[in-house]
């Protein structure tokens, strides 16, 4: 049980996107949201990896978490810039706050 | 228990306990920070898996670029002499019952799980072939990456620079 | 691969070639051309281009950019793409032309260039995911899709609703996206590949779990409802549409569905299906059961986008619900899992191409005008401008599915295809939902003509330009109404990648 | 006549109408009117042309060689491949003893309508626009015999229906004109449904012998084309037929419009400007009879057999409780409104009895209600137009008053009643003989004969209230009728009495085509036990 | 004179009076003159019906002239053939009869309404609309299929509602007239269902079709019970038409006509038409509806005549009176004394006739004034009316030389044959007692009013007699009353041509087993021979005519004279006697009490509760009509309700879910993002178990 398997890596994997989407659900502040998002794309990328390593997929995991982190860069560049936006035009960035836009 | 396995607890209980106060902690920056020892701790794993060019990656991009990039986030969007950098919390409840559930649908699944394994372990050094699917197989990609990130430059500046235009917009 | 191949490769993604050059040629005008009115012209040259090579690609039946020892490749360059690229393309040289009218965008002189190279990298990802057939492309084409859609709909950025928009987009979006990620990492472990082809060809050889492969399929889904905002998936929809500058709320609702909806096919389609039998009908690998996943999303779908649809009094808002309710409707199509639903869904897709962006062009020019999106505000406005007044009627009515408009035809053969398939109880569910559909698209109309005109209802007069391309929307709305014989040779030569 | 498209100029002149207002300006609203007086003028010039070519001895119904005015020219036409069969559907055009009397109809009452609708002020262009569009839907649903051209005929008169009661009409018009588009929406959902079913269930054989499936009205109701395993077709053990049969009744139903879903009828009518209302009553309504008699009877036999009680059941309540309701009513085109479900109800009891005699009467009551309702509505119109008032109690004694009008009213109000010497007495009279002479639905045909009675209590109730009795003051600035309103109710009274005196006139047109229908529905044994 | 010239004739005879209304009523307000014509077409059909009953009776008085055309193609009925509707006229000795008289009186009324109408401002419309009275009433005579019968049978219903509410101004005539029509629509819709048993029996309606096939054996549902229901549903036309009890409500409020109509329509004509179908349904009537008939007749003459005692309205007194006799007339055919049901038909159309316009030259000379208590002695001042009237009156009462003897007589007969063949007694009972209260009310009548000291000297004094062309057609119908034009034996007129020659019972054509065995042939009818009844029947009516004449002499005289002492002699106080038995006289007097019942006095309706018949007429009969309207208008009032919230209701319930299910909807459209990713989440689990 304690040999260090597939399965570890997975269920790490499932921790931590668990609580990336907590904090997506929970947080206010849009930032912490953004960070759930990235915690979401690095548990991926841990299953990504350990499939490679583990699974028959080979370097086309790895090959796929690099382009992962990239894209997440670009992801967190975009996100940041609209919550900077935000912030202009809210003085805050606390996302339960924005909601003028419902029924 | 071999050295691989303990090193792989370390890490993961870096990861995860790092990861459980970025989600929990009030101050907006000590979760960056705590960010940071995940972020880390992914590496570790990345390493441990024999994906040394992705944990260097993964350092370079995640640590150097992103956590910076948020932390700047978190100044900007803060004024200075505001000490209390804090966010609150909101749906706690729905949020650990739906969590809760589906965590625990997630994890027992994997376990149960007959995962295609095959025995081969990955080779040694991963950069040369790394580099060599880039730029056969996936040279599309990878193009397309570029172009990715040059409109998401476009669009972030668009975004957020601070030079008015037009008055007239509403 | 080789250097050959490569070429050969490049020589099938004409169009996406095309697009690349003009989103430079745009940056590059943007930067070193002082008058950046000329973007927009380029832009549409730039998509007319493409779309003369979407179309002269339409005989391709080709795997592009191939990986090493496999005969599949990234990208599938077939009839069905091509026709889907067309859409997309369409799509956007309306969208385009739609903002040279628009006033909204057209203020925003100085940014004028970020918008169109925004544009041209929404429709770079567009055409890339109508023919990807690898996971890691799909995924990179659906950020490059997205990434730009989510400061587009922020881009008037001074205004709270649209910064409101773009906020929730990008939320809402990249977690989609982050789930659908790690579905695919649990595909990829389950199959060893990201390709859909080895997918298939692993799910047909080999046994599986089948919880674990529901799981991976329902969270690459929540990407793929997300894209096409499908119930539960759509929450995003509303309140976006709404915020958003109407012509990025349009393309939305028309281009960037049709990219989640080629998406769909393709995943079900080379993912899950071993042949077509001769009915038509395919072979779905036991290992999932789609049809009833797509039958309670599309069900769903279409039932919260009517009846949520009913009370809105903000037409932007209501055209969004309405745009949920007619992915429910296209869903129906892929749900009966044979080639007859996805001619439906093609001949759907081409009319609804052009109904929805007319009543969204119509409405834009009212809101411009009227500088209220108001139904409210709306009263009487077909009885002062006759024209206008009478287009959008057209198209609510085609919305609607009634003859003799092409809506009815598209909702027609997708009822032919559900009764085929012996589907009924659900073509009975979606009859009654194009009921209720009707009762808000009747209410515009009420404001419309039956409320009298007051002092401040303005008299819109339009240029003939616009005029013609109100017209240009309007003929195959109607023509294909009474005469669907070329629509539907169409459709059905695009299919043919099916049959094979 | 060989060869000349009369039926698709019959159908279709009112749209080339429609483009030439279109093109005259708004201002010139005498030109507008003239333009479509003159397209409906020839439209029934046209009809009467049809009328004299017309051979009684052909029976049509099931067979096309004896169909007249026939015009079937390929429409769509898309080549199959292996998975989708060729998509044919033809411009399908022909008339019958069934449809005749409801194509005189239809170009009858639209030209009394238009001539009523003269005095129409407020967006004239618009309205003139509308209701030329709305003449050739109504022609359309009469002269289709494919279905899927029928369909669309048949929603092509919603929209204009819906703004012609919505923007001109009284001060509710919003509420009614939604509730009538809805309900018949909900309707006619249902029968694009049935209509699918049917298309995948029957084939037709082309001239290269290769089956296509088929929209072909004909060809549905033709045993042999059924496959052999459509939803919708009878060799099919697991057939849906029964519930396509309720699907598209009830499509129909609402049109006609049957209890319980007749609620939209009053709404409508007093809602809508009075030509509207007389297209409504005079047309509209006949076209729910219609589609049973063309598509339900002829296709669905075997389940009309089975389901006869409960259509008579309908029609028998259709006529009590229609008049039931019109006798408590106190506006008095709500009343007519009533009248009219209570009139229906007689075609309805006519059908169920599957006889020649009952559906001959049905027919023949279905042309007759046309125009005695019309005639009715336009009643209403002339005093509502004087007193802008429709209360029943509000008026009294105006017999003195308005001696012309109420001369008309009475010849209306008794022809309502199926006084004899008027035609209405010989289509119910022909209704009842032919319910009678049916034993399962014996006892609802005496139960239905209340409705005679009652009749002629709310009539005659409100033409007292109305006409008789002391003479109220306050109307004594009213004129007696108008040459406008002479030309719109002189021919419909000689309509009305000339009908009643020699009924062969409208019967014989008829009488050949069902007694095929009659028969066929039969002795056709769908049922495969 | 052939044939087809008869039957030509006829149809011009028939159409005379159409074209008349049509010229009229187009042209009335044009040329005012324009009633002339009708006057001129009505006598050119008097004319013509006497030439042709002239040679019809003379030369071809066995044969029965018939000429009829195919009208409608009904098509299929059975065996792939067409069946049609004919129209056709069929010409008997019965047809002429009635041509001659409702042309006679037509006529008659005509001219009397020259003056009596003089001055209405609908004058001209009033002569259309006798025309078209006159139109139907001979359609209903020359009718031979049951279905023309029903048609002109509705006609005249129309007519006859035009005409009582002529003066619709007055609300109770507009009352009156919508009364009459609906009241005459129930037993319409009887009568309907008859004709439609008829034609699902025998595929036709033409009279000698179905008699022809009846005799063959062919019966509704093979049931001698069903023929039966058959012939009492077409009964109820008669019931309704001639005013026969429960419908005859509506016949004494029609008295709100003009005078001149009530004569033609509601005495002489078209009330007497029910009596004519019976005459035409007779031979396939079966015993048992007989003895329903029969029953009803007497019943409703006997309701009437006690009614008609105490009524001081002379209209009112004569319309009882027509209800009675018709109640004579009915009962006479169910008893089968078909002939003399059929004379006493003729007679009283003469003498009723008479008496109206009589009471109308009374009324129009003391200035519309109706009420008997305010005339008498007006024989001094209108010596003509008098006469008449009185020679009317006696004809009415049955006395010897009037033509009314010679009828009620041989009806009377029957009624005593039938009951000493049937033990039936009540009926002959009732019948002899009628013929007594007959003869007092209308002496009662003649003596207040013509007779006496006039009690009103003011409207006396301005009575003047009538012009002359309201006199003669008095003196012609009280002409027309005596016994010389039916049979030269003033005491019977069984030898008489009329009877003999001219009315001749049919045979029945029932099956034996439904028919009163008395009315069973001994031997088949020989070519030529009228052979009416069994030798048991003709024995049993030889042996009732003298004891019937003595008997029915003794209570016309027995009622004049009771009159006379009463009210000429005051030999008794009326007033006391009334005071004496006032529950028997307030029963009769019931009019009043109509009235204050509904004027909600229904204590004092409860005191009088005990006289049955008054009890039975206004509030059981009448109330019935009434009661079921007012019923009729609660349910519909509950239709409507029924209509408005829960038919409607459902829908706009329906409407109600669908938005009450998109503000639910709503609520999840919380504008919260981080809301909508707990659905998505949510939605992920939701479809991982359901799969």
């Amino acid at each position: 049980m304690l040999q260090v398997g597939l399965n570890h890596f997975l269920f790490v994997s499932a921790i931590l996107f668990s609580l990336g989407l907590f904090a997506v659900i929970t947080r206010k502040n849009a930032i912490l949201v953004l960070m759930g998002v990235e915690l979401i794309l690095n548990a991926a990328n841990i299953n990504f990896v350990a499939f490679a390593k583990y699974g028959t997929g080979g370097l086309h995991g790895q090959v796929v978490s690099l382009f992962v982190i990239v894209l997440a860069a670009a992801e967190a560049a975009i996100a940041l810039a609209i919550v900077l936006n935000i912030y202009k035009l809210f003085t805050n960035v606390n996302v339960d706050e924005i909601d003028n836009l419902k029924e | 228990m071999s050295l691989f396995d303990i090193f792989f607890y370390l890490f993961a209980l870096l990861t995860v306990i790092s990861a459980f106060f970025v989600v929990s902690v009030k101050n907006v920056v000590h979760s960056g920070f705590y960010l940071l020892f995940t972020l880390f701790g992914v590496a570790g794993l990345y390493v441990l898996l024999g994906a040394d060019f992705v944990a260097v990656t993964q350092v370079m991009v995640y640590i150097g670029g992103i956590l910076i990039l948020l932390l700047f986030g978190v100044m900007l969007t803060n004024k200075i002499t505001n000490v209390e950098i804090k966010s609150g919390a909101t749906n706690v409840l729905p949020a650990i019952v739906v969590i809760g559930t589906f965590a625990g649908a997630l994890v027992s699944i994997i376990t149960r799980t007959n995962w295609s394994e095959s025995p081969s372990p990955a080779p040694q050094t991963t950069i040369g072939a790394l580099g060599k699917l880039l730029i056969t197989d996936y040279v599309l990609i990878f193009e397309l990456l570029a172009i990715l990130l040059l409109v998401a430059l476009i669009g972030a500046t668009s975004i957020a620079r601070k030079k008015n235009e037009n008055a007239s917009e509403v | 691969m080789d250097i050959n191949s490569l070429i050969v490769s490049l020589n099938l993604i004409k169009p996406e070639i095309v697009i690349t050059i003009l989103l430079f040629l745009v940056i590059a005008f943007d930067l070193f051309y002082k008058d950046n009115a000329v973007i927009p012209y380029i832009t549409l040259i730039g998509l007319l281009v493409s779309l003369v090579f979407a179309i002269t690609g339409l005989p391709f039946k080709e795997n592009a950019f191939s990986l090493t020892n496999s005969q599949y490749g990234l990208l599938a360059i077939d009839p069905i793409s091509s026709f889907f690229k067309i859409i997309v393309l369409l799509a956007s040289i309306f969208v385009v032309l739609f903002t040279i009218i628009s006033d909204e965008v057209e203020n925003l002189k100085i940014r004028k260039g970020e918008f169109y190279t925004l544009i041209s990298g929404m429709v770079l990802g567009m055409l890339f995911l109508t023919s990807a057939t690898d996971f890691v492309m799909i995924y990179v084409a659906m950020e490059l899709l997205s990434l730009p859609s989510y400061v587009l709909s922020g881009f008037m950025r001074l205004r709270d609703r649209s910064g409101e928009a773009s906020l929730k987009y990008v939320i809402y979006g990249s977690v989609s996206s982050g789930i659908m990620l790690f579905g695919i990492s649990l595909l990829f472990g389950i199959t060893g590949s990201t390709n859909l082809f080895a997918i298939n060809a692993y799910l047909t050889n080999q046994s599986i779990n089948y919880l674990t492969l529901g799981l991976s399929i329902i969270m690459i889904f929540v990407g793929i409802g997300f894209k096409i905002s499908a119930v539960p998936f759509h929450f995003w929809t509303p309140d976006v549409y709404e915020g958003s500058p109407i012509t990025i709320t349009s393309f939305l609702s028309v281009a960037s569905k049709a990219a989640g909806f080629i998406f769909l096919i393709r995943f079900i389609f080379t993912g899950f299906t071993n042949g077509v039998a001769q009915s038509g009908f395919w072979n779905i690998l036991p290992v999932f059961d789609w049809q009833t996943l797509l039958i309670i999303i599309a069900v769903s779908t279409m039932t919260l986008g009517n009846f949520s649809a009913l009370w809105q009094d903000n037409l932007k808002r209501m055209l969004a619900f309405s745009s949920i309710a007619h992915a429910g409707y296209m869903l129906l199509g892929i749900a009966v899992l044979s080639n007859q639903g996805i001619l439906a869904v093609m001949v759907y897709f081409f009319v609804y191409l052009f109904m929805n962006l007319g009543a969204f062009l119509i409405v834009m020019i009212f809101a411009d005008k009227i500088q209220s999106e108001n139904i409210d505000d709306f009263r009487g406005v077909g009885l002062t401008s006759p024209f206008l007044g009478f287009a959008l009627a057209v198209f609510l009515i085609s919305l609607t599915g009634l003859p003799p408009t092409a809506g009815f035809i598209s909702k027609l053969y997708l009822f032919f295809a559900l009764v085929d398939a012996n589907l009924i109880y659900v073509a009975v569910i979606a009859l009654l939902n194009t009921v209720v559909s009707l009762y808000y698209y009747v209410r515009v109309l009420k404001h419309l003509y039956l409320s009298k005109p007051t002092e401040a209802t303005p008299v819109i007069k339009m240029s003939y330009s616009v005029n013609l391309l109100i017209t240009i929307m309007l003929i195959p709305v109607l023509l294909f109404g009474i005469y669907f014989t070329p629509l539907l040779d169409f459709a059905k030569m695009c299919m043919s990648f099916l049959i094979n | 006549m060989e060869g000349f498209p009369i039926l698709t100029l019959i159908t279709f002149l009112p749209v080339l109408g429609m483009i030439f207002i279109l093109l005259i300006p708004k201002e010139s609203k005498f030109q507008i009117k003239l333009t479509s007086l003159v397209m409906v003028a020839l439209q029934l010039v046209l009809a009467g042309i049809m009328m004299s070519q017309f051979n009684y001895n052909a029976g049509g119904v099931f067979e096309q060689s004896s169909f007249q005015f026939v015009e079937k020219v390929k429409w769509i036409e898309i080549p199959g491949v292996s998975w989708l069969g060729t998509v044919k559907i033809d411009y399908f055009l022909g008339v019958d003893g069934i449809s005749m009397p409801m194509v005189l109809l239809t170009a009858f009452v639209s030209l009394i309508a238009l001539i009523s609708s003269w005095k129409i002020d407020k967006s004239v262009k618009g309205y003139f626009a509308l209701f030329l569009l709305l003449d050739t839907g109504m022609m359309g649903v009469f002269v289709s015999l494919d279905f899927f051209l029928f369909y669309v005929f048949w929603e092509l008169m919603l929209l204009p229906m819906y703004f012609l009661i919505g923007i001109w009409g009284g001060p509710r018009k919003e509420y009614a004109a939604i509730k009538f588009f809805i309900y018949t929406l909900f309707g006619s959902v249902f029968m694009l449904l049935v209509m699918i079913g049917l298309y995948f269930s029957t084939t037709e054989t082309l001239t290269n012998g290769s089956k296509v499936f088929t929209f072909n009205l004909l060809a549905m109701m033709d045993k042999t084309n059924f496959t052999a395993d459509g939803i919708l077709s009878p060799f099919n053990p697991h057939n849906l037929r029964f519930i396509a049969y309720i699907a598209l009744f009830v499509g129909f139903a609402i049109k006609i419009p049957m209890f319980p879903f007749h609620t939209w009828l009053p709404d409508a009518h007093v809602e809508a400007p009075t030509p509207i209302s007389v297209i409504l009553a005079g047309v509209l309504l006949k076209m729910g009879t219609y589609g049973l008699l063309r598509i339900s009877y002829p296709i669905f036999p075997e389940i009309t057999r089975e389901l006869m009680w409960y259509i008579a059941l309908f029609g028998a309540i259709n006529i009590v409780y229609g008049a039931l309701c019109a006798m408590a009513q106190k506006d008095f085109k709500k009343l007519i409104a009533y009248s009219s479900v209570s009139h229906m109800g007689y075609v309805l009891l006519g059908m169920a009895s599957l006889t020649s005699v009952g559906i001959n009467g049905a027919i023949f009551q279905m042309f007759n209600h046309g125009t005695i309702t019309a005639m009715l509505f336009l009643i209403v119109g002339v005093v509502y137009d004087r007193a802008h008032t429709r209360g029943i109690e509000d008026f009294g004694g105006l017999a003195s008053k308005l001696p012309v009008y109420t001369g008309f009213v009475t010849v209306a109000f008794f022809a309502a009643i199926g006084l004899p010497g008027m035609s209405g007495f010989i289509s119910e009279a022909f209704v009842f003989v032919g319910a009678f002479s049916v034993p399962a639905i014996r006892i609802l045909t005496v139960v239905s004969t209340l409705g005679i009675v009652l009749g002629a209590g709310y009539m005659l109730w409100t033409l007292q209230r109305i006409f008789f009795g002391k003479f109220n003051e306050k109307w004594s600035e009213l004129t007696d009728l108008d040459t406008r309103e002479y030309v719109m109710l002189i021919p419909l009274t000689i309509i009305i009495i000339f009908l009643g005196v020699y009924p062969s006139a409208m019967l014989n047109i008829m009488n050949t085509s069902v007694n095929v229908l009659a028969k066929f529905v039969n002795e056709t044994s769908f049922l495969l036990n | 004179m052939s044939e087809s010239l008869i039957v030509t004739l006829s149809l011009i005879i028939l159409f005379l009076p159409l074209t008349g209304f049509t010229l009229t009523i187009l042209l009335g307000k044009k040329v005012p003159k324009i009633y002339y014509t009708e006057l001129l077409f009505i006598s050119l059909a008097m004319i013509l019906s006497v030439v042709i009953a002239f040679f019809k009776l003379g030369t071809y008085a066995d044969k029965t002239i018939i000429s009829s055309f195919n009208w409608i193609n009904m098509g299929f009925i059975s065996q792939g053939l067409n069946k049609y509707i004919e129209l056709g006229i069929q010409i008997d000795n019965l047809t002429v009869i009635m041509l001659v008289m409702v042309n006679i009186i037509s006529m008659l009324v005509h001219f009397y309404s020259i003056e009596y109408m003089h001055g209405d401002k609908k004058y001209t419309r009033y002569f259309a609309y006798l025309g078209i009275f006159t139109f139907s009433m001979l359609g209903i005579v020359l009718t031979h299929n049951i279905l023309m019968m029903y048609i002109f049978w509705e006609l005249v219903g129309l007519s006859s509602y035009l005409l009582i509410g002529f003066w619709y101004e007055k609300p109770s005539a507009a009352d009156a007239s919508k009364k009459a029509f609906l009241v005459n629509r129930v037993g319409d819709v009887g009568m309907f269902l008859g004709i439609l048993m008829l034609f699902m029996t025998y595929g036709t309606f033409t009279f000698d079709d179905i008699y022809h096939q009846i005799s063959m054996g062919v019966i509704p549902f093979n049931s001698g019970f069903w023929l039966t229901v058959t012939g009492i549903l077409l009964f109820m036309g008669a019931v309704g038409k001639s005013a026969q009890f429960p419908l005859h409500v509506w016949l004494p409020d029609a008295m709100e006509g003009p005078t001149p109509v009530s004569a033609l329509i509601h005495a002489a004509t078209m009330v007497a038409a029910g009596v004519y179908l019976l005459i035409r349904i007779f031979v396939m009537l079966t015993a048992d509806a007989m003895l329903v008939i029969a029953v009803i007749g007497a019943f409703t003459s006997f309701l009437a005549a006690t009614i008609a005692l105490t009524q001081n309205d002379i209209k009112k007194v004569l319309a009882y009176s027509t209800v009675s006799q018709l109640g004579y007339m009915v009962m006479a055919i169910g008893v089968g004394a078909y002939a003399f049901a059929f004379f006493h038909l003729i007679t009283h159309a003469f003498f009723k006739a008479c008496l109206f316009l009589g009471s109308g030259s009374v009324i129009h000379a003391m200035h519309h004034e109706q009420d008997i208590q305010n005339m008498g002695g007006l024989r001094k001042k209108l010596p003509f009316t008098y006469f008449t009237f009185l020679i009317a009156s006696l004809t009415i009462s049955g006395i010897p030389l009037t033509a009314g003897f010679l009828s009620k007589d041989g009806l009377l007969a029957g009624t005593l044959a039938f009951g000493s063949l049937t033990g039936h007694w009540l009926i002959p009972a009732a019948g002899f007692g009628v013929a007594l209260l007959t003869a007092f009310y209308m002496f009662r009548l003649v003596i207040l009013t013509f007779h006496g000291k006039p009690r009103d000297e003011d409207r006396f004094e301005h009575a003047h007699e009538s012009p002359k062309l309201m006199v003669i057609p008095l003196v012609v119908l009280a002409v027309l009353s005596l016994f010389f034009w039916y049979t030269p034996n003033p005491l019977g007129a069984d030898q008489g041509w009329f009877l003999s020659k001219w009315v001749v019972t049919p045979q029945t054509v029932t099956p034996e087993f439904t028919r009163w065995n008395f009315m069973q042939l001994e031997h088949a009818p020989k070519a030529g021979e009228h052979v009416i009844h069994s030798n048991m029947y003709m024995e049993a009516i030889h042996h009732a005519h003298y004891p019937a004449m003595i008997l029915s002499l003794i209570m016309a005289g027995l009622g004049i004279f009771t009159a006379f002492l009463f009210y000429q002699w005051k030999k008794v106080n009326t007033d006391k006697l009334a005071a004496a038995i006032k529950p028997l006289y307030l029963f009769s007097f019931n009019k009043w009490y109509i009235d204050e019942f509904y004027n909600g006095v229904i204590v004092k309706a409860l005191l009088v509760l005990t006289r049955v018949f008054a009890w039975f007429d206004t509030k059981v009969v009448d109330g019935i009509v009434n009661g079921v309207a007012t019923l009729v208008r609660w349910v519909s009032i509950g239709g409507k309700y029924f209509d408005t919230y829960v038919v409607d209701g459902f829908v706009n319930f329906t409407a109600f879910i669908s938005g009450l299910f998109g503000i639910i909807l709503r609520k999840a459209q919380t504008g919260k993002v981080q809301t909508y990713i707990v659905f998505v989440v949510f939605s992920i689990i939701i479809l991982l178990i359901l799969l």
